[in-house]
């Protein structure tokens, strides 16, 4: 089973050179942590920048430069900022190769729910309806199961939609599954995880190959 | 001559600001909001105000501070989920919320600024977000038809600005500042650096001061970091 | 009667302080030169300019400044710079409070044609068209009458429109004159011209006051 | 790293230019205009070109080499006026021609980079550049639903630029090149000043890398001016 950073290391192998990609907030945050040495990757982050780097030094954080998940962050050489019309332009225009995203729900027709819990929390879509509606390639990183342990891939979302039929393949803890009609493909198990396992924790529809690889996580 | 938009400081700048206007005010998160001119709502007690705002501050800064006094009565934002206050009213039913994708809401406001009514968008469809809205296809692909947004007074905050209102900003401080600036029929620009007429240069300017009404030098900057995220400085060992 | 100089002049008067200013190519450029000393009036050129000064000394044009028309240009201090997509964002948005432009024929409804004469001269409307279409306050300079001695203010327009019901004062070699009620409305005459010459030289319906006073140009 | 644009000259940049395509190419008259790119275009001698420009040049420079070689079969324009060329081919039948007003194809061209289908606008409406298209009244008056234009290739021509494909323009030299350079499937940029990573401030671009895929480093640019309008260099007699 994957913690955070091996669901991150597992989509870090889904990123080509020479990619601009969209990284979403909490898990593919930690995407970028993992692109491999001398493959050229621009970061986008929606706020405004493009050429995000990593973490300032402690005591060289600015106000004036943050991600889109309000984090202080550093520009690389070669990066540039941009208003908010230019950063949606390049998603919307598709300009933008990879977008990563977490969620509370998926569902086998691609559908996702990700930003509200009628009644409960509501704490706004932010980029993403812009992102899925967009994006050609769309990876979402998330456990397979929510906190009470039910199962996030479904036959049908129960929350409100962010997007519809847009994803194309989910990377949990236990799984990398594609999108494809109308059903979940298993298509890795996790390290030390069984197929059985993946199939108790997937509510949707799940076809299941005969042979099923495990993840190469160096 | 350039014509002149400076005006003294927040008092000045936020005359004739009244109560039940819609107001736009610039930033994502708390990077790049108009402190100044938010204080000065906060002292005037305009109340029953429309904010379009990409979020909606933190409980004791940006936004939050209007909140806490109960001064707005409608949110138009994309993300609020930094804002326990603003959850609070809103699930009381005291705070009317339109919550719309974030790339929709910077690009109506340069509609608004840019005198297009409509336009259409991929983002949305098949949400709730799309409820009630025209959907056409193009490209064999359904988009949804989003009108302008303007607003009676946009407030919008600049690193740098001149005599005739030219603004530059500063980084990720940019962000919904220059299409907010747009599409107020009256924009107040604050900034932390008032120059003379020519001081920046032609081609660097970010905001054309045709649409900045008003502009006056920021004071006593707080720039209150949401999410200080940092390495550690240490000293590497070779091995 | 006014030479191209006297309605610039003319037109001038039209212009108040603190206003953001386009001007066509033609008659219209010339307005510029008698807007009064201590009058803070910036001039836009829709291909990327606001705060266009005169040209250039002899010797210090450069290819990258220039106007609508073509022509080299300077810039004032405050000026700035942007591109074509901001410049009619300023123009269609209502932030340019007056534009100042030709025609090849005025109607008394407010219509305009300048941009096209069909199968002998297609030079195309240019910025034309977003102008008349956005602006709230548009002066159309033009000689009253054309070189064949016709008048280019008509009951309709012959020529494929530029605009439609846009226009709502025209200042001429002859008159200045309100657009109102689907009628020209004489305002005043040129120094030395007749009601008499301006009746005959108006095709459209003209409405003629009691006292038409001549205009006053230093 | 940034990912790397550069190609080596305007040969390497064209590679893949064919007969037939639709290109845009920036520039406003003859002022910044991808001079490098036409010349390269004519020694390919691609024919059945459709161009998206605001102008078409002059007889013997800009987009009148193109049209003086017949490569061209539509333009799409909102001035043509200073080429006779042109205007022979065009009032013969040998060039298709689609004049469309200038805000509009500025907005066209911007809404195909930005995933916008559509759009609005007061422009053209009671004309013939309406024919054929929606109209609706938004705010009790009627505008026009315009259509996004994208390209092949786009060709712009920027003052400086980086390896990440970042470019920063000169004055009025700007115009249509940064939104035609967001509607190029690909877009290939040539610059006066071809600079390392990280070489611009990234608070100063105007058209971000990643809308471009191919940049190389201009040479002997003619920079013609169209109309040299001059004040006489006299000493003024005081009085």
């Amino acid at each position: 089973m994957l913690d955070k950073n091996g669901i991150a290391q597992r989509i870090a192998q889904e990123v080509r050179d020479r990619w601009y990609v969209n990284l979403g907030i909490g898990i593919p945050t930690l995407v970028a942590n993992y692109i491999p040495d001398g493959m050229d990757v621009e970061f986008q982050s929606e706020n405004g920048i493009l050429g995000m780097g990593p973490f300032p030094m402690d005591g060289d954080e600015d106000a004036d430069l943050i991600n889109a998940g309000k984090q202080t962050i550093t520009a690389m050489p070669g990066a540039v900022y941009f208003d908010s019309a230019t950063s949606f332009a390049m998603i919307r225009g598709q300009h933008v190769q990879l977008t990563v995203l977490g969620a509370m729900e998926v569902a086998q027709n691609g559908d996702i729910a990700n930003w509200k819990i009628p009644g409960k929390m509501v704490k706004g879509m932010g980029g993403a309806m812009d992102l899925v509606a967009s994006a050609e390639n769309i990876i979402v990183a998330m456990m397979h199961t929510n906190r009470a342990g039910d199962s996030k891939l479904l036959k049908a979302c129960s929350l409100p939609l962010t997007g519809v039929g847009c994803v194309k393949r989910v990377v949990t803890n236990l799984a990398v599954l594609d999108i494809q009609g109308g059903a979940f493909h298993l298509v890795e198990r996790a390290p030390g995880v069984s197929v059985d396992e993946i199939i108790a924790a997937t509510d949707g529809t799940l076809v299941v190959p005969d042979d099923v690889p495990e993840m190469q996580i160096s | 001559m350039a014509i002149s938009k400076v005006v003294k400081g927040s008092a000045e700048a936020c005359k004739g600001v009244q109560s039940g206007m819609t107001l736009m005010l610039g930033g994502f998160g708390l990077c790049g909001i108009p402190e100044c001119s938010i204080a000065e709502l906060v002292r005037m007690e305009v109340k029953d105000l429309t904010c379009i705002s990409n979020n909606a501050g933190v409980d004791d800064f940006g936004l939050g501070l209007l909140l806490q006094k109960r001064q707005i009565r409608k949110m138009i934002s994309s993300y609020v989920g930094e804002n326990d206050e603003f959850e609070r009213q809103m699930l009381n039913g005291d705070l009317e919320v339109d919550l719309i994708p974030q790339g929709s809401l910077a690009e109506r406001c340069r509609a608004g600024g840019a005198g297009i009514p409509a336009f259409y968008t991929p983002a949305g469809f098949g949400t709730e977000v799309a409820n009630g809205k025209e959907v056409r296809d193009f490209n064999g692909k359904p988009h949804v038809l989003e009108s302008a947004l303007t607003a009676d007074v946009a407030f919008v905050k600049a690193w740098k600005g001149d005599k005739a209102g030219n603004l530059i900003f500063k980084a990720t401080a940019r962000n919904f500042n220059p299409m907010m600036a747009m599409a107020g029929k009256i924009t107040i620009a604050e900034v932390e650096e008032l120059l003379p007429e020519g001081a920046l240069n032609p081609n660097e300017i970010h905001t054309p001061g045709i649409f900045v009404q008003r502009i006056f030098q920021g004071e006593n900057y707080d720039k209150r970091i949401e999410q200080r995220t940092v390495r550690p400085r240490q000293i590497e060992s070779n091995g």
